[in-house]
């Protein structure tokens, strides 16, 4: 059962260093607010999960939380390159970054295969791209009823995953709605599973498009209200697009970023 | 009427879509090409975003593939692992619209990694994203990117996504159910597969662009059709619509 | 994009002797009016695929319109058998049937496959039953990543999918809510899809729940109300158990049963 | 206060799930038996049926599987796929609780078909259901069926679902995650496996049933504890919220 704990208790209790982390959210949901707490507690050696890193995982990786990716696809959405990321992997700095690199079909694949706890999943993929040359969870599987040669992808199980809802009811079940992305897989293929929302309430009345993760499936739900910012809650915030702008100058000098993340993340809280 | 390079590119890759039902978008360039193609040639367009969306109307070019517009407007929402696998995969959609880092004669693409040279790190791109299976299982392929010898390579530093591979038979041989890419829309023309060969040449020429140019723009030795057309300029109820999408974006952005 | 026909044309235009069909919904949404349509068309030699063919397969299978059955549990919910079914697998009347049998898992994982057009799928299932021996349906595969050894089954691909749903607008986009079964997989796993809809709306207000099908992965729809009964369509009925229970002694005796038929469907309509 | 050997059993099935988080319920006994223990002595217990539905919370006992009421009191409503593949196979429920047609000394499960002798067709039975995947994947099992020899049997005519295999071991050998059967309640008392053999011992009799009625009714040479309980007899709580429950259905149905 979901324990509700503050965002300190939750990040402490359920994350450690040198876990394999997946903060999910496709474009909408993403867990900033965790992500800081985090880097606060100075959690380190995290192999990071997540199909589209994003500003959230180029803060992580920046600050050297890192050692290791795991990805589809690492760009700014519609702004350009996410700095941080291709400073470590060109040049190490902070310090390296080891990747595991898919498409999306193959990583959404891999989050199903982990919530279904099933060591591979199945898909018609990478046919003919250098993707798999480069990574050790891309393999084939031959069909036994037609002999068709596939795709297998390895599945993913992060130590824990941290995903941000809507809302959460005083029992800990868990209510998102809008683009849910791969959040259910990503939350379900986890060992532990921590979930911020921007409330906490006594009845979660039905929405359209909502899904609910029921309080025996979450550890801990911790209320961080705007949670999401840059990205967004539908229902409760926009997608703060000037942010995502503004952070191609921050984060494209190493100083810049530095004092950025001193101002608004280590000293803030 | 005065118009841009880059408005003329979106228009005629709106133009593209001239006949299709169903469309995937890529963010970006696609993506104003595929939203003005439902305002203008195309109104019945169904817009398909990876964020899970299916019959997306946004009113503004979003700037990423998961604005809340795309969800808000969309006909219906699923996950992204069902969007990829019952929709894609399953090849119910018409055209894939792609951007692209790098292109080769065959309408490969690599978004990964650019070769620096010896002794210099490789240069980071941002990774596959969905391009390999929406190439692989839209119907068609369609790429829109701007025309320089940077993006228009000899040779892939990698290959992400595979167009016609080597050549014709390659996508039967890799069991690539889709045709591949028909056309690349650039800021100087259009390019084609020749249906001998599959290498890309060019069969148009935007308005005021010579062939010349687009040789000169190519990194590989471009062939040109005997007797390349030129596109339409873009008319004002086209230009209108573009520039209608972009400010609103721009406004919101 | 879904055409909008009566159930009588939509039934002539999509359903052809000899196919392969499914006729999904979970206990709820159950296309009873279309069944009664293909009968009372004489469509016959068809594969049927349900998970459990219930009231409306054990109809088709009395009055002789399947010459195969696909399925994974074949009872009457909560009451008892099917007669008809266990009649014709028994005693051949009135033709007999042939049988390809599975768990709920893997029928639900074929249709799974189907949909995603894949040639088969993979679960952790079947171990130690005598089930495979039966079926050339199912196989194993080996993981490439670990070794392990899992069921394979194959995809299931219906000429034709019939599902009920509450409603569809007037170009044919379909909605439907409360237990959504396998319905969304059968219909995407069909080359031909037919809807039935207690009504057409002009506009399908988002509902709690509910999932969509779009227009263009639908083929015709057809106003067919209370098309489920005696199954139920959440919001407009609910689930007629006396009916479920008259059905056992009707079903017991093969007279019984025809002329109930012949009053109720061959006559109606 | 007086009951019926079915209320007895009943009553029993339901004491079983004490401690238990999440039930995997099959229709008929097992849900009957589920819902008097969400109202008697596991408030909390969460019923998944394979209908989809996750925290089902029925104010009367559902026909099948499928009633409305399922879903309207459901935490939460799921796909079918969904239901097999994350919740069950995932092994994320405590305890898997089915009916069965016939049952060997092992726990293992028939529900497909009779051998009727020779020259005689197989008798049909309903089949697979959820059954093999559920006692694979749940923590435990639990089973719930009348005492005769009809139903508990030397040999099956067919292994639909794996208790125990052919003794210990033979789960671990075959790759079943969970622990399998580990009590089946019947209308004259309570079978458990030997830690030892795995083989169903006669561990608990029901007030006023005697080790000879039930060894008479088992179709193998059924062992008995040397000293085995007496289950409780129904207190009125138990009985009264049975009846509702019952009578609710009734009246419905």
């Amino acid at each position: 059962m979901a324990e509700i704990l503050s965002l300190r208790e939750a990040v402490a209790a359920l994350v450690r260093p040198g876990d394999t982390v997946a903060m999910e959210g496709f474009t909408h949901l993403i867990p900033f607010a965790a992500a800081h707490e985090v880097i606060r507690q100075g959690l380190t050696d995290l192999t990071l999960v997540r199909m589209t890193p994003d500003v959230i995982y180029d803060q992580l990786i920046g600050m050297g939380a890192a050692r290791k990716l795991v990805f589809s696809w690492g760009g700014n959405p519609g702004v350009g390159s996410l700095h941080r990321f291709r400073d470590a992997v060109e040049n190490g700095w902070p310090r390296p970054l080891e990747l595991d690199e898919h498409s999306h079909a193959g990583m959404a694949n891999r989050y199903v295969a982990g919530a279904s706890r099933l060591p591979f999943a199945v898909l018609r993929g990478y046919r003919g791209s250098d993707l798999p040359s480069r990574s050790d969870t891309i393999s084939t599987v031959r069909c036994p009823f037609t002999g068709e040669e596939l795709a297998a992808v390895a599945a993913v199980n992060p130590d824990v995953t941290v995903i941000h809802a809507q809302r959460a009811d005083r029992a800990g079940n868990v209510q998102l709605w809008g683009l849910v992305g791969v959040q259910k897989e990503a939350a379900l293929a986890a060992e532990r599973v921590l979930v911020t929302v921007e409330e906490v309430v006594d009845e979660l009345d039905p929405r359209p498009g909502a899904i609910v993760l029921p309080s025996w499936s979450v550890h801990a739900v911790a209320v961080a209200p705007d949670g999401a910012h840059p990205s967004y809650t539908a229902g409760y915030s926009v997608r703060d697009n000037d942010f995502y702008q503004a952070w191609d100058p921050i984060s494209r000098d190493r100083d810049t970023f530095l004092a950025w993340m001193r101002a608004h993340v280590l000293e803030a809280a | 009427m005065t118009w841009t390079s880059d408005e003329l590119m979106t228009v005629n890759a709106a133009r593209a879509l001239a006949g299709a039902r169903t469309c995937f978008v890529g963010i970006g360039l696609p993506s104003a090409a595929a939203n003005l193609a439902r305002r203008t040639i195309e109104p019945g367009l169904v817009l398909i975003y990876e964020s899970g969306t299916l019959g997306s109307k946004p009113a503004r070019l979003p700037l990423s593939i998961g604005d809340g517009e795309l969800a808000d407007t969309a006909d219906a929402v699923v996950s992204v692992p069902e969007i990829f696998n019952y929709w894609l995969q399953a090849g119910r959609i018409d055209v894939g619209f792609l951007g692209a880092a790098q292109v080769d004669r065959y309408g490969n693409i690599n978004t990964t990694v650019i070769d620096r040279g010896p002794g210099r790190p490789e240069g980071r791109l941002p990774g596959a994203g969905g391009a390999p299976e929406i190439a692989a299982s839209c119907g068609k392929v369609l790429m829109v990117l701007r025309h320089s010898r940077r993006n228009l390579v000899e040779r892939l530093d990698f290959v992400t996504t595979v167009g016609h591979g080597s050549g014709p038979g390659d996508r039967a041989r890799l069991g690539l159910p889709g045709a591949g890419p028909v056309a690349v829309i650039t800021d100087l023309g259009v390019l084609r597969p020749d249906p001998e060969t599959a290498e890309l040449v060019l069969t148009e020429l935007h308005p005021g662009v010579t062939a010349e140019q687009a040789r000169e723009a190519t990194g590989w030795k471009l062939r040109v059709a005997p007797d390349p057309g030129v596109t339409r300029p873009p008319a004002p109820a086209e230009l209108a619509a573009l520039r209608e999408l972009s400010d609103r974006g721009a406004a919101d952005a």
